[in-house]
Formats: C-alpha cells, structure tokens, sequence
C-alpha cells in the first residue's frame, strides 16, 4: 500500500530561506576550511597510528557511557522541573544551567575541589576505601556528564513542557502510578525531545576537553580522549595533525548521528 | 589610531614621530605564561613612555603564531618556545630576527610540605606516586624528556599534561605528588608549591623569544617595546618571575 | 455504593456550585448548554481539578473535603473517564490502550490483553488491535476510550458526551451495548450528553446544568413532561411559558394571558408542543380558547413537518405540515395567529 | 477570581526521585567545591576592577549578539530540517551537530581558515572593502554563533517535530502563505522550545572560551570576554582569579536565566 | 462555479475510491459510517493530502491532476474548512483565530477585526473575543471554528461534523444561520455529518459514502425514501429488504416472501417504516398481507415509541407504543408475528 503524501511545500519562504542559507554558511564554510586545510596525504598514517586509534576508541566508550549517565540522571532532573510544583525549582533550573556558562577548564577544577584527593568527596573515599577518581576513566565520564548532561536536561524539559498533560490525567484516572505514567505515557511523548538532548549531550561528551584534561589528565589508553590528542598536537605546532583528527571525529560523529536519527525518525514518524 | 600611517611617519601630523618618544597604541601578542612580567612591564615602562599605550593579547603560543599568520593586527610577538616562533618566520610574517629574551628552567615541584616525601628525581618513576609530566609534543614535555634521559630515569607518569600550567596546578591542588614544571610556574603558584633542587636541570632551558611583526602598525612603539623587554628592565621584571637570562 | 458530591469553584467566568447525589448503579444524566460547566464537574470528580470548595464521598470514603484539607488522588479514586476528545495515547497500539488500566493495576501482560482483546470485540472493533490512535477515525477512536475507561470496572464512571463522534449506524448498537453494561453494573455513572434521546435512553435520571447551577433533576419523563428552563424546554420540544396563574387564566410577564383547563394559583410554567399549535390566516372561532397575533421569525423543515418559529406577545414554536405552509403562504415576517387548545397545555407550579 | 489549582502529584516516585537526586548531585558538587575554594576576601577587589567589568560588559553583549543572530539563523534552519523534504537533509542534519563535537579551539582555526586575513573569504573582503574580520568584537561575535548556534537549532528542530502539524494544514486552508504560517502559527506553537535552545545558546556563548581566544584573539575591551580573563588569569598562575570569574558568571547567567523565564513561563503558562 | 473530483487513494486498510461533483452554490452532505473515508476525502479536497491518482477541477480551475503531475497547494485553494477536533490556532486569542483568514489575505488588522467581532457576534460568542481556545468549552471552539472558516468567504467550504459538538439548545439556532449563509453563498459546499436530520436540512444533495465508495446519492427526501443501504436505512429509520420480484411478489434470500401492492420486476428493494409494523401475538387475519413470525432481540425506548428489533426469516425493526410492549408481554427472547400492510411498503429496483 502506498503512504499518501502529505503536502509537502517546497517552496520555501525567502523569510526563512535566506537566514537559513546564512545560518548554514556560518556552520559550513569554517568546516570547509579544515577540509581544504587538511594534509591529505597525511591521512592515512595519521588515521591508522596506534594512538590515535586507541583514543578514538576511548572517545566513543566514554561519550556513550556519559549519555546513558544523562539520560538515567537527567531525564529524571528534568521531570522534576517540568511536573513537580517543588519550592527550589527555579534556583534548581538555574543551577541546570551552569556548567553550560562554566569556562570547561574552570569546570575541570571544581570537580577536582570535590572528587580530587583533597576533595570533600574525594578525600572521605580515598581514605575509606582507597579510590581515587581523578586520572581514570571514569573520571573522563564523570567530567563528561558533568558538562554535557544540562544540554540533556534543558532540552528535555522544554519537551515536556509541550506535551499536553492531559494525557497524564486520564492515565491517572486508569489507576497508573505517577511512575506508570511517566513510563508509559509522559517518557514516549517527549521521545523526540529527548532524543534530540541525548544527541546534544552525545555530542557535546565527545567534543569535551576542558574539564576532561583538568580532572581526568591525559594517559593515552586511559583518560586520552580524541579532542586531548587534537590539542596536543597543536600545542606541538602540529596544527594540520590537529586538523586531521578533528575531521575524523566529525566524520565518526556525524555518521553515527545521521545513521542513529534516520532510522530512529524513520520508524516513528 | 587609523589615520597614522607610521611608514609614511614624517609626513604624519599627530603626536607620533620619529623621534625618542613612541607614541600611539602597541599591540603585543604573547605566550599566557608572560601574563604577570609583561603586565609589570608595561607599568613600568609607562612612566618612560607616557604617549605610548601597551595592550596586551595573552594566549597559547601555537594560538598566537596561527592569529599572526592570519592577520592579527599586532606589533610584537612572544612566544614560549623557538618551535612556535620558527613557524612565524617560516610563514614570512615576522619583521628581522627573533630575538631570545629569557629562558625557563625546569624543576622539580611538590605539593607544599611534600606530603609524598619525594626526595628526587628517581622517585618519578615510583608507581605509587601521582605523576605529573608534560606531553613529550609540547615545548616542557620535550624539556622534561631531555631531563629523564640525562638523569637516567623512566618515569611513570599518571597524567601528561599539554600544558604546564596545568602540571603546577595539579600540585598546588595536592592531586599530583610531583611534576616537573617550569621555574616560573612554581614561582606563580606561590606558597602552595615546594620544589626539590635537580642539579640536571639548569643545562636543559627552554628560549623565549620575542620578535617584531612584519605587517606592525606602529612599529616605532614595537621597537621601544621589544626593545624594553630584552633590555635591562625586561630582564629584571622577568627575573624576578623566575626567568633565567638568555 | 453511591456518590454524594458538593462542589464550587471558579474558572473563567464560570461560578461552578452544584450538588450532585448518584446512588449504586444509577445511572445520571447530566445535561445543559455549552459552557454550563458539564466537563468541569467531571474533573472535579475526577479528581484532575481540585475544587475551591465542598466535599465529595464514594461509597462511604471521603474523595475531597477542601474543609478538612483531604484530597485523594485520581488513580486512587477507581474512576473510569471517557472525555469529548478521546485522549488515546498516541504513541500505544489500540489494544495497549485499551489494556493500559489492567496493566497499571497489575494484571500481567497476556490475561490485560486477553480482556482488552474481547473489550474491542464488544466495542466493534476486533481487528483494530494493532493500529495507532491516529490511523482511527474518530467515531473509532472514541470507541477505543470507552473500552479502555469501561475494562477497569470503575466505581464511578464519568462519560463525557462518549457518543458524540459516533455515526448514525453504529451509535445505537454502541449505546446498546453501553446500556447494557450500565445495567449490570453496580457503580455510579455520570454521562454527560447533548442529545435528549441519549439522555433518556441511557439515564436512570436527568440532572441539568446551566451556568454552573443544577436548574432542574428528576425522571426523564418528568422532566421532558415538565420542562422548568428554557433550555430544557427546547431540549425536549416543548414550548414553555412562565406566568401568574389565577384560576382558569395565568397572566405572562407581556400581558397576554393563556386560559387553563384546570383551577392554579401562584407562578407557574405553561407547556406545551409544537404539534398542539395551530396556525391560521385569521383569528380562529373554534375550541382554542388561546390565540395570539405572532409574527413569523424562521420557517425549517424538521423530519415530515416544518417548524416554525414565531414572535409576538408570546413567542412559540409551531409543528405544521408542508401543506399548510403552502395553503398560509408562510414565510418570515408574515402575520399568523396561533392557537392551543387549553387541554393541551400542561400547567405547573414555577 | 481563583486559578482552578491542578492536582500535582507532589509525592515523586522513587524511580525518578532517586536518579534525580544522584544527577543533581553531579552538577551541583562541584559548584559547592568552588564556592568554598574562593578567596572570599579578595572578592571585592577583584570583582570592581576595570578590566573584569570591561569584560564583563564585553561577555554579556557579544553573548545576547551571538544568541539574537542564531535566533535570526538558526530558527530558520530548524525549521528547513524538521518542515520540507531537502534532498541533502539528513545530510544537514549532521553538519550542523558538527560544531558540537568539534574541540572550541579547531573551531576556532577552522573559523581563521575562513575569514582570516588569508583565508577563503577573509582576503577577499580584506582586498575588495579593506575589512578584516578577525580580532574584532564582530569576531567574538562569529565565534560564538558558530560555536553555540547548533544548541538552538537541535532544540527547536526536536519542537518542532513535537507540534501538531494539523494546524498549518488549517493555517494554509485559510490562505496563509507558508511565511505566515510559520510566523503565526509554527512559531507561537514552539515558543517553549525556542526559548529553551535560546537559553542554551546563549548560556554555551557566555561560557565561550576556545574558539573565541583562536580567531579574535585576548584584546581588552574588544575581544577579551569572562572566560578569557579567567584563562590568562590561569596562565598567571592565579587560578584563584580565575574562580572568582567563573562564579561571577555563573552568577550573573543564573540571575539572568533564572529571571527571564520565570516571566516568560510566568507569562504563558 | 462548480467542483467536478474524481480521487483514489490507499490509505490503511481504506480504499477511497469515490467521484463528486457539487454545482455553484450547492450544499452536499456526505453521510457515511465511522471509517468510511469522509474526514480523508475532505483531506484530499482541501489539498492537505495528495491523492494517488485523480483530479479535482474547481470552476473550471484544476487544483489536483495526478496524471499531468499538478497540484495547487492549499493556501491557493480558496477553501474552508472546519475540522471534527477544530485545530482552534492554541496561542492565539478567539478573536485573532476568526481574523487569521482574513490578516493572511492581506487585510488591515483593524477592518479584519471590525469583520472577526461581527462573525463571532453571528455565532453567539460576542464577548468572547479574548479568551484562549483552552478556556473555551467544546461547543464554544466548534463554534469559532466556523466563524473562522466562514469569514473568508472560500470559494469551497468543506465542513466535517460542523456542529456535532453543539448543544441541543445551540445547535438550531447555529444550524439555522450555517444554512442561511450557505442560501445566501454561491460557492460549493460539502457537509460531513452523521445526522440524518441535519443532512437533510443542510443538504440540497445526499451524498453517502462506505468503505470508500459513494453508494448512493440523490435529493434527500429520494434517499429518505428509497435507502439503498443497510446503513441509509437505519440513518433514515426504514426497514430495508432485498429480493427479487416477479409480478406483485418479491422473493427475499431467505425463502420469505414480500407481497406488494404494484407490479416489479427483478431485483428489488423493498423498504417500509418501523412504525408500519404491527406486532400481535397470533397469525394476523386483516388486510396485512405480509406476516412473519420473528423473535424479538432487542427493545428500546425511542421517543414516545419503544422500538423493537427482531430476527427470523426477515429481520425488521417495529415502533410500538409502550402500552403495546405491555400488553404483548414483549421481551427479549419472546416470539411474535409482524405484519406489514402491502400498501405500507415502498419498492424500487435495486
Ligand atoms: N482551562 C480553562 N480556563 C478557564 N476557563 C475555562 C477553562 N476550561 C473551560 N473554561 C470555561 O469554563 C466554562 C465551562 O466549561 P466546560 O468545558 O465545563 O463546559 P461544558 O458544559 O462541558 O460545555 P460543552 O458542552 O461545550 O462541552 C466555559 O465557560 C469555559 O469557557
Ligand atoms: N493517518 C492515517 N493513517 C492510516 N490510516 C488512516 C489515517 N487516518 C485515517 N485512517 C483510516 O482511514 C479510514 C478513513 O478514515 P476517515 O477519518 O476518513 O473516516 P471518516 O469517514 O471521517 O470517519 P468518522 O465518521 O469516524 O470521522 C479509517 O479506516 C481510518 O482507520
Ligand atoms: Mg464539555
Ligand atoms: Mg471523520
């Protein structure tokens, strides 16, 4: 059976095309001069380097494991903020927004202040239990999750700002929990909305430096990250190495993302 | 001022000439680390040159060399290491000779009591202690690799930091038990940081050099300012900062 | 088993303030205009609105006492809700919807969509299990809310016009249905509905709503005979008058006076059909002890007969055959008179 | 008269509460570690000095500049992506993540590559007008459009997505060209979703630090914003300073954030 | 001035496959089961969706034409419409709802307002003007729905249950001026309704459309008449029957026969009301003809009459006072003979 088409307008306003056509030079022309800057017959020695490989690797475990962290932790947040007449919730939703403002370095420190040796956390744990967060893994996906999970959070509240709630009542007339509700009737409602803040999130995880370096340092294998290798190279001179990886990250971000929303837009809608 | 076309300079009406005193806005693109000697400098040097406006544009030096090549419009550039500023000269933006006016020298640094006990270089390559080294790529890193291999030492580091700051901060925090960073940077950091004498390191330092930019638009003021950062008050501004002299 | 509810609140310019009593598997019928606040009692009794005041009791257990501060929450309330738009979740097949209460109380998986499974066969719709909400028509979705509201067994069921969106074809065989369910169910329900017939058909009693206020309740035939507002009175088809009766004779508020066939005192009603007018060119010399001198406002066809609205020192609603439009020349603006005979009308105190 | 209260279910299930409670935690810790590491009795002293103030001025006008460029050119683009049937679209799509993922300070020399004094575009307007973009306010300007636009447009396209289109279908029967549409009705209707990716935009331009110190350089009153003062008070080994600004920031954005969308919720909703 | 539309499209499990045409100034109601594909037709009509193959020609304009590949957009088209859930623009205030048509046609805010009050002063909600379609009531947003559609005088007006969420006192008076205005319109209209009085007032034509198919079409008192249909002939209230006659004799497929009062031929349908049927308790011996001997299944108040639903050889519906009910002992379960006097009965070719 064939899907009837929706009348899809083509034509497209000159309102919205010309600021749109700006929008996307703003975004694209930059790319293109990496492109054209990059040492092409570089690339491949560069690309298949032991290094830079295992930091790839590293890269895409932690920004995976720093959504999943967003999404359990944030989804949650953002719930609070949107449905619960809580009496902290506007100071709450501007402490969301924080680590947006935070210079990522800045923010590097303050997780350092908490979770470092000398840290009011960090220093209760290592001398409980002998662990130490700062210069491991997981500390790349606790500084990960710490200034990519607000983009979660903002953009799942305005979902759910626009979903009308009155399907939540009649839920609530059928005798689901406030949990049942939020499962089976709030949580598919604002799908879109969170899968758009898990992109961001995503995305913004892997492009993480600032806070990375500070609190986690840099090992390879262990807490160096693709975006640390591309700032090392520059800091050698290495511009054009630099500029190689950063296009591999675009191509392997971009290929996920594109290939994750087409199929996820493509069965829903 | 725009409508002062230095090059052109005798024909010029306003207050700049060619004379002693520079005058006008200079713009000094530096290595962060020069942050607080070059700020003390231009203070000082305001009271030589009361017509002559400093303005400085701190940032990594690998940053400022690729602003200069594309057209930053400065007078002076300084950076923190010879690597950085031969790719200046390479790119044909710098006007004569880079000239070297301090050098930096490495050592080893501790948390303030030196809670670790570190006693010297050889405890580097304890796995036990939180190590902090500079990435091999980068300027400090290459200096502390140089000084591993004089002092025949493997070490074992836990983080390699891209930049030194970084390295002095990890100590001041009491995150790293030791590092080796930059006389300077221990001095900055002030009382937080204790460092142990490493005999080795003052035969491995690290050139500064400043040079005058090609496309400079007042190149009166470049020259009275370079000028004052390799002379004698540069010098002792930047000793006092921890600068070994050239 | 029964429902005492008494209620206030303010929203818009509404002044809601109704008392409402359901007593076990009873089923009310609540009726009135636009805006009269039909939805918002719902709610309220839903729970999804809180009221500014007043209590509501199910069955013994206090719902909402905004005195005492108490207020239960709808999913601890056992009610069942069927609103004007339907609100099927859109993102569940029709057979998770419908399954969507069992589910939420526990029922497992296979037993909920058992039960779903007959629920939609009962609504007509065995087959749909496996389409979205939006892939419905809406006479369909509005089926799906039903079966998901009634698959619960609420103790109270709150059905907001449930039929409104069904066609002619099926709506009496779902009302059937609907009414055999109420029949053999022991909870309170409360439909709310814009058709009289509904109301009728499916109500144990009428209750009407008009600005917020409860204008009059009572059996359907009580009410229907005995219409007490306007409203009301054009809902069942009924002309209806208000005057002061003295004897044979009530006088209205215009000065025109209706002769009765039996001795009242005091304000009254006076009602009367459409049918039991008659119209003619002259005033007539008959029976009819009633005549008027109307001027004709609307003529409309209405199934076999023309209904034809007038104006005047009363204004009536007259039931005439095509016929007679022709034979009179009626048109709008024309002068007729219109009369009733005086055992025709129905009188009763205001 | 009495707003109707709704019944808001203040007990919050376990569910969320306790993943709520965890992702709060992460974000608000280290703030608190930053707190009391702030050297409270300078305060005063370095929070009235000239050069903070400047570029204090600086910050929130190249960020309220940035942000009100990327509503101009990033609403329209959202709209391209979420609206019509582009042939490059998904394609679009993920360029416009590109930014996310891309370390600040590659997108910074990608910016240089282009509109330097050498780049593609920068050496033709240098040549034809004698304009050059880099190191001036206009560039910070640029910098953060680039890097903080995506935020908004991933937001509003997810709105987007969540609206009923129905209503345009309704909005064109009455004659409404698609501009009009997309004015009266599209954007009313995905108001809350704007304003979330305005928040983000903006918040990620305050905070914006690599790109801008590449490409605009650490200019004093022109280009020299919050987060750069912090970095070269870092590299002056100061970092004291440095978290003094970092909490000047967050508290200037906080009070921001937190006032403008109480009155815009407060307004709306 | 005239719309000439002949659509296919696969949409689910519907098939629509249907031809209309509707002269300058006709109203068409279309009439159908839920599911029928009405909602989508008008779809296809207003161009919101695309058909896979057809064209649709308004005053000589083509707006669709699949096979030549053109495709007017809605915005040109110059159609109304009003939907059955209203689609009432949410953020902006009742008076710039009905005024939206006119602003995007270019017209001044003021006049454009000045027209908006006078239109919902039409449609009873003067006063109204600044509320939000969230405060509004079903009926009320039904009601600035159409002011909205009607305030840019389309040249097409498609209105899908227009006044379905209308209360009983409302809805004449709505419905009154909806026809008035469409008297006085010289553009195309077609109604979607599922109420056959509402059809038949509104409607110059009927339309009726199953499974995606137009099954019959006519002047209304042709299709009250003579239903084709099972399902026009509940919407009308008729009891239909098929057969096929041989003189004044129609044989139905289930054996029974039909006598009849003229001569027919072939197949045939033969139709009769519900209130024709007399039910008695033994073999009737009058003039009646035709009697079988039914079981009852079903009995429901209507009106002043129960009807009563019956199976056996035929299967016909019957009006009885309830008087009837309780003498015949009628119940479901119960047996009884319905007679149906041959001059009762109405046939015509099938
Ligand atoms: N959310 C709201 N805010 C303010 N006023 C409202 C709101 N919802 C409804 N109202 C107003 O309350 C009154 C009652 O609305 P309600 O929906 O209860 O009417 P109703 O009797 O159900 O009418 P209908 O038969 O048209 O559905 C109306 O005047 C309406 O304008
Ligand atoms: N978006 C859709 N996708 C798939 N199928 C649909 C969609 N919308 C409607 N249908 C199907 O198309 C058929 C016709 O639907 P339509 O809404 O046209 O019916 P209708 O005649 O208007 O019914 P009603 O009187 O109940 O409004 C139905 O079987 C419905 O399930
Ligand atoms: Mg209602
Ligand atoms: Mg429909």
């Amino acid at each position: 059976m064939s899907r009837p088409r929706r009348t899809d307008d083509l034509r497209v306003p000159a309102g919205l095309l010309i600021p749109a056509l700006v929008g996307v030079a703003i975004l694209v022309l930059p790319m293109l001069g990496l492109v054209l800057r990059a040492p092409w017959s570089d690339l491949p020695s560069i690309l298949t380097s032991e290094a830079v490989l295992t930091a790839l690797r590293l890269s895409l475990t932690t920004a995976t494991a720093a959504t999943l962290v967003a999404l359990v932790c944030g989804v949650p947040v953002a719930w609070l903020l949107a449905r619960t007449a809580l009496p902290g919730r506007s100071l709450l939703r501007g402490v969301v927004t924080v680590p947006l403002v935070l210079p990522p370095v800045i923010g590097g420190v303050a997780l350092l202040m908490v979770f470092g040796r000398r840290g009011v956390i960090g220093g209760w744990m290592d001398e409980t239990f002998g662990v130490s967060l700062p210069f491991t893994t997981t500390a790349v996906v606790l500084a990960q999750v710490f200034v990519a999970m607000p983009f979660l959070i903002v953009a799942v509240e305005g979902a759910l700002r626009t979903t009308d709630r009155r399907y939540e009542d009649v839920a609530a007339t059928l005798g689901a929990t406030s949990w049942t509700t939020f499962r089976r009737v709030t949580l598919p409602a604002v799908a879109p909305g969170v899968l758009a803040g898990a992109v961001l999130c995503w995305a913004r995880a892997l492009g993480e430096f600032g806070a990375t370096v500070t609190f986690a340092g840099s090992l390879p294998g262990t807490t160096r990250t693709l975006p640390i290798e591309a700032y090392v190279a520059i800091g050698a001179g290495d511009s054009e190495v630099a500029i190689v990886l950063s296009l591999l990250m675009i191509v392997v971000s971009v290929a996920i993302l594109v290939g994750l929303r087409d199929r996820w837009i493509g069965s829903s809608a | 001022d725009d409508d002062e076309d230095p090059q052109v300079g005798a024909g010029s009406d306003t207050a700049s000439g060619q004379g002693d005193t520079p005058s006008g806005t200079v713009t000094v693109l530096a290595a962060a680390s020069l942050t607080e000697s070059f700020e003390e400098l231009a203070g000082q040097l305001a009271r030589e040159y009361p017509d002559l406006e400093v303005v400085f544009s701190f940032g990594p030096s690998s940053g400022l060399v690729e602003q200069v090549i594309s057209g930053a419009p400065a007078d002076v550039l300084a950076t923190a290491d010879p690597t950085t500023m031969d790719e200046a000269v390479a790119a044909d933006v710098v006007d004569g000779e880079p000239v070297v006016f301090a050098r930096n020298a490495l050592t080893l640094a501790v948390p303030a009591g030196n809670p670790a006990g570190v006693t010297g270089l050889a405890d580097l390559a304890d796995d036990d202690l939180r190590v902090a080294v500079c990435e091999p790529q980068v300027p400090c890193g290459a200096a502390a690799e140089r000084l591993l291999d004089a002092a025949g030492v493997t070490a074992a580091p836990d983080t390699l930091t891209t930049d030194v700051k970084e390295a002095a901060s990890l100590v001041a925090l009491g995150e790293a038990d030791a590092a080796l960073i930059y006389r300077t940077d221990a001095a900055a950091e002030g009382d937080d940081i204790e460092t142990l004498d490493v005999p080795e390191a003052d035969e491995i330092v690290n050139d500064y050099p400043v040079a005058l930019l090609a496309d400079a638009a007042n190149p009166d003021g470049a020259r009275a300012i370079a000028g004052a950062i390799t002379g004698e008050l540069g010098r002792s501004v930047l000793a006092e900062a921890g600068f070994l002299e050239p | 088993m029964s429902l005492f509810a008494r209620l206030t609140l303010n929203r818009g310019d509404l002044r809601l303030d109704a008392a409402l009593t359901v007593g076990a598997g009873e089923v009310v019928a609540l009726l009135g205009p636009n805006g009269a606040g039909k939805s918002t009692l719902l709610q309220l009794l839903a729970g999804t609105l809180r009221p500014d005041d007043g209590r509501v009791e199910l069955n013994g257990t206090t719902l909402d006492d905004v005195a005492a501060g108490s207020h239960v929450r709808p999913r601890e309330r056992r009610v069942g809700m069927v609103v004007q738009d339907y609100l099927l979740f859109p993102r569940m097949s029709v057979l998770e919807n419908v399954a969507f209460g069992l589910r939420s109380r526990g029922v497992a998986r296979e037993p909920a969509r058992r039960r779903a499974r007959e629920w939609l066969d009962r609504v007509g719709l065995g087959g749909y299990e496996r389409r979205r909400p939006g892939e419905l028509s809406g006479g369909q979705a509005q089926r799906v809310a039903l079966a998901r509201a009634l698959i619960v067994e609420p103790r109270l069921l709150l059905l907001d016009e449930p039929l409104a969106a069904l066609d002619a074809g099926t709506r009496p065989a779902v009302r059937a249905e609907l009414r055999r369910h109420l029949a053999g169910y022991g909870g309170c329900t409360v439909v709310v509905t814009h058709d009289p017939l509904e109301a009728m058909v499916l109500g144990d009693r009428v209750v009407v709503l008009e600005r917020g206020t409860v204008v009059q309740e009572g059996q359907p035939a009580e009410v229907a005979r005995r219409p007490r507002t306007d409203y009301v009175a054009r809902l069942v088809g009924l002309n209806l008058l208000r005057g002061v009766a003295d004897g044979r004779v009530a006088e209205l508020p215009t000065g025109a006076t209706v002769a009765l066939a039996h001795d009242a005192f005091g304000p009254v009603h006076v009602a009367f059909a459409p049918v039991a007018v008659t119209l003619s060119p002259r005033r007539p010399e008959g029976s009819a002890r009633n005549a008027w001198e109307l001027v004709i406002t609307d003529l409309e066809a209405h199934g076999d007969l023309v209904r034809v609205t007038t104006d005047g020192p009363v204004s009536v609603l007259a039931d005439v055959t095509p016929l007679a439009v022709a034979d009179l020349r009626l048109e709008p603006g024309s002068t007729v008179w219109a009369s009733v005979k005086a055992t025709e009308i129905n009188v009763y105190p205001a």
